[in-house]
């Protein structure tokens, strides 16, 4: 039997309703896999709500609480109480929304509960649009981007308007751990749930989460797209421990064209947006190292 | 023990320092009535710069009693003839009894040793054993200025 | 114990009595005094309970329908703003059959801002699949919170309830109210027993996605549950009765309503005010009785039928209104006459919006009106009460 | 079918593994394994989002009634031996 790098046991069962090449199906894979059975997951409105399938199906091996759309801080809260009050120990809650129910109409509810210090794992899977509508823009849509409202026609128009730093929004909330996380390297992504898991208070994780028919991307380029933003620095891999930032992954500064390229939701771009978008990414990747070196310098890293 | 009662304040969304008023129902049978009070039998005036500018005595039966607090030596001239007024220097007596501070001495309890003096219906051991109860700090201090004030309560002409 | 407390305290004393186990709530006037308690029973372990300090009243409900999800009895208090920006939460908290119990400080809705009483709050969430009871004493509100747990926990009903206390007219006005024995409230109301919860282990997901093939089937059953909620209370009240010695009047409270030739009905406090002048206008041979609606959800139509077919005239009075029809109070009462045989004549008085004072004079011209159109039938169907400007009415 | 409101629980609680979903008739196209080619790393199996592969001996076997023919596997599989072949041909 050959090794697997991830734990082999699933806690999904196939059949759910996601898109082919769904990477917000790969994200609650792999976050199961790295919490198992003693954990309970709480999910508004989202592609997520829809997924397990209709009554009475459940494509998850764990409970699962569903919840108004912005809603999911204020569920993991009363979770949490009414097993504190119950002295039932060792589960694992989790709030998992999408990008909208998170930056957007979740904001307040999650603000709360990081304030709150509830003690469970927040997991935003990020599309980057309102995907279970049908690909609107959210706070979370990147600048560039195409979609049903934010559409590309004779004024060549697109998204003017820059993604919001949910990162930098939580490590404002001095809450112990937040880390992005990205399908195309699920050891990592592991590795941080399970780190989460161990830290006491309100963990945050950023998942990348690919979107074919949102973001025009062939449903086979899903892990990809994902490697890719890794790669050019779109998306970088860090963890923020205690405030201290840590970049998990360098990457190799690729173009960020290789990325925008692969997809139908940017297809609309001139040179100069691209180098636009470039210069961003850079100016960010830069930011996100001064923060790194800071944090050595201080000697607080390791 | 026997009365029934009911006091409310008079619902305002005043910041501190401001005048605000409350009320209070006392009977023998249980008190359903929820509205306000418009024509009360007794006024309790615990701060007397009220008299200027507020009507305080509007309303009042004829022959209704206010309770004013008043300092000791003044003479309260110029009221309604229709009234009868007692007097108290809560203001003096809470301070002597260090309820409150020297400045802004806190008059409820010595307003309510001059009630029981006034209204004749309360006995002052019920009053002064429900302050004991009550009162959140200083129950003997309150309970001395309480006994104090209505030793001290004096009717008086306009 | 017999103590002098005000409505928002008989409401903490209520939700500490019967032993909530997960209190979320968000401050808002004049709802805090309850709050501030509860937070301090927690705090001296008076209480064994969670306190959960949310960000907003739609996270107080959410917070609570996740615990109690999870089988942990739990409470809320909020008013006004607060009630109706809970709206979507407390359909989700009735569909998904959770017996949630709430305080609400009925309060006004701005603009005008006013801080002070009226039912529009409550009255505006009619649909949301909650029990609603109005309240008329501070007593009345202890009691019936106590009520609603058992009331809502049991099998057949599993839904939520709402307690309503008039603001400040009961929730800061400090009245005699009997505090029962820990001991008597844990025999007449167990621990709370879900059939179903979330737990670990078991791999279920509460509140999914249902087609139309599927969905009404869920609705009606919510439905069979409001229709048992209805002889559930009366229950309940019986039994309450037996340990407590104390009723409250069931779904409708009739209070000198014998021979009565005409009847006010009318919830919430002013029924209190009105039995006064019920008694009042007794004294000098008046034929007035008064009917307090106890349960605007479950609406008890079979008692007004009952009521209806027996007096001449039947006035309502809204301490809330629904623009473009008339009092929500007064449609009910219209709507479970019309099938009657005899039906009374019916008049509608919109009075006391944003804490305009109704007092025992309005309440007894209010009376004289009924009369008046009982004999020689009216025109106008709604009325507005103690309006300036409307000269018929002002003062 | 319609159950009656007689047989389902008082709210939606779903409690049956969505097995019941047969996804794979979604599939317009379909992986094929050449498995004399396949080395065994498992990264297909790992990256699919549907959890429809089993290892067999560390060798994918992809269960069809739920694949829904996305091709990642195809994609991300580093020895080159799944292709993705129009479904209904063979």
């Amino acid at each position: 039997m050959a090794k697997t790098t991830i734990p082999e046991e699933e806690f999904t069962y196939p059949g759910s309703t996601g898109c082919p090449g769904c990477g917000a199906n790969l994200v609650m894979r792999y976050l199961l896999k790295a919490l198992g059975e003693r954990t309970i997951v709480s999910i508004p409105a989202c592609c997520w709500a829809v997924m397990p399938g209709y009554w009475p199906s459940n494509c998850l091996k764990v409970p699962i609480l569903y919840t108004a759309f912005e809603a999911t801080g204020a569920a993991i809260s009363g979770l949490r109480a009414a097993l504190d009050i119950k002295g039932i120990k060792d589960v694992n809650i989790v709030g998992f929304a999408g990008d909208g129910g998170t930056v957007d109409i979740g904001l307040q509810a999650m603000s709360g509960a990081a304030e709150r210090r509830t003690e469970a794992i927040y997991v935003m899977y990020d599309n980057e649009a309102y995907m279970n509508t049908g690909i609107q823009r959210s706070g979370s849509t990147p600048w560039g981007a195409w979609t049903t409202t934010t559409p590309v026609g004779t004024t060549h128009d697109f998204k003017h308007e820059a993604k919001k730093d949910i990162m930098a929004i939580m490590q404002a909330h001095r809450i112990p751990y937040a880390a992005t996380v990205s399908i195309a390297h699920p050891e990592d992504f592991i590795k941080k749930i399970q780190k989460a898991k161990g830290i006491r208070g309100f963990k945050f994780i950023h998942a990348m989460s690919p979107c074919p028919p949102g973001w025009r991307l062939n449903p086979m380029l899903s892990v990809e797209a994902a490697r890719l933003a890794v790669e050019t620095h779109m998306f970088p891999l860090y963890e923020i421990e205690h405030g201290r930032v840590r970049i998990t992954r360098k990457g190799k500064g690729l173009p960020v064209s290789e990325y925008l390229k692969l997809q139908g939701r940017f297809s609309h771009l001139s040179e100069s947006e691209i180098s636009e978008i470039q210069s961003a990414v850079d100016a960010s990747w830069r930011y996100l190292e001064e923060e790194e070196k800071y944090a050595a310098q201080a000697g607080i890293n390791e | 023990m026997g009365f029934e009662v009911s006091a409310f304040p008079f619902f305002g969304v005043e910041r501190r320092g401001a005048p605000v008023t409350a009320y209070a129902r006392i009977d023998d049978k249980p008190i359903r009535i929820k509205s306000s009070i418009y024509e009360p039998d007794y006024v309790v005036v615990l701060d007397n710069s009220l008299l200027r500018g507020v009507d305080v005595l509007e309303g009042l039966k004829p022959q209704g009693r206010a309770l004013i607090n008043y300092p000791d030596g003044r003479k309260l001239e110029g009221l309604d003839k229709r009234f009868r007024y007692f007097v108290l220097d809560a203001t003096s007596i809470a301070a002597a009894h260090g309820i409150g501070s020297q400045t802004a001495p806190i008059v409820n309890t010595a307003m309510m040793g001059g009630f029981v003096k006034m209204c004749d219906i309360i006995s002052l051991d019920a009053m002064l054993e429900s302050i004991r109860q009550n009162a959140p700090v200083k129950e003997e201090e309150n309970v001395s200025a309480a006994k104090e004030a209505y030793e001290r309560t004096k009717e008086v002409q306009p | 114990m017999r103590s002098l407390m005000t409505g928002n305290y008989a409401s903490a004393y209520g939700a500490k009595l019967s032993r909530a186990e997960v209190i979320a709530a968000y401050p808002i006037t004049p709802q805090t005094s309850i709050v501030e308690k509860l937070a301090e029973f927690v705090s001296t372990g008076e209480l064994n309970a969670k306190f959960v300090p949310v960000e907003s009243e739609h996270s107080a409900m959410a917070a609570c329908i996740a615990a109690e999800t999870a089988g942990a009895r739990t409470y809320t208090a909020t008013s006004s703003h607060g009630l109706t920006l809970m709206h979507e939460v407390l359909m989700w908290a009735s569909g998904a059959r959770l017996p949630i119990v709430m305080t609400n400080v009925s309060r006004a809705m701005a603009p005008p801002w006013s801080v002070w009483v009226d039912h529009m709050d409550s009255i505006a969430q009619r649909d949301t699949g909650w029990l609603q009871f109005f309240c008329q004493s501070n007593q009345e509100v202890l009691d019936t919170i106590i009520m609603a747990y058992k009331i809502c926990e049991s099998k057949g009903v599993m839904l939520p309830a709402m307690i309503i206390e008039d603001a400040f007219i009961l929730s800061h006005t400090s009245e005699p109210v009997d505090i029962p024995d820990q001991e008597m409230v844990d025999s007449f109301l167990p621990a709370y027993a879900p059939e179903f919860k979330i737990e670990v282990g078991k791999p279920m997901g509460f509140g999914s996605l249902v087609k139309p093939d599927q969905y009404m089937e869920f609705r009606y059953k919510a439905m069979l549950g409001m229709k048992a909620a209805h002889d559930r209370i009366l229950r309940v009240e019986q039994e309450f009765k037996q340990v407590f010695g104390r009723e409250h009047g069931g779904l409708l409270e009739l209070y000198r309503c014998e021979n009565a030739e005409v009847v006010l009905l009318t919830a919430g406090s002013v029924a209190a005010t009105a039995k006064d002048v019920v008694d009042s206008m007794r004294s000098k041979g008046v034929p007035v009785g008064l009917a307090r609606v106890r349960a605007f959800r479950p609406f008890p139509h079979d008692e007004i039928r009952a009521l209806g077919s027996r007096v001449a005239g039947l006035g309502v009075l809204d301490r809330s209104y629904t623009f473009g029809a008339a009092g929500a109070m007064f449609s009910e009462v219209k709507a479970s006459l019309y099938n009657c045989p005899k039906r009374p004549v019916t008049k509608n008085y919109i009075a006391g919006l944003g804490g305009r004072d109704i007092t025992p004079k309005t309440i007894e011209r209010v009376f004289e009106d009924i009369q008046l159109v009982t004999k020689r039938g009216e025109e106008s169907e709604v009325e507005w009460v103690d309006v300036a400007g409307l000269p018929r009415w002002w003062r | 079918m319609t159950k009656s409101y007689e047989e389902i629980p008082l709210t939606p609680i779903a409690d049956m593994p969505s097995t019941m979903n047969i996804t794979g008739l979604w599939r317009v196209i379909r992986p094929v394994v050449d498995k004399k080619k396949c080395k065994k790393c498992t990264i297909c199996w790992k990256f699919c989002p549907d959890a429809a592969i089993v290892l067999v001996e560390g060798v994918p076997e992809i269960d069809f009634r739920f694949c829904k023919g996305c091709g990642i596997c195809s994609h991300e599989c580093p020895s080159k031996c799944i292709v993705m072949v129009k479904e209904g041909s063979d």
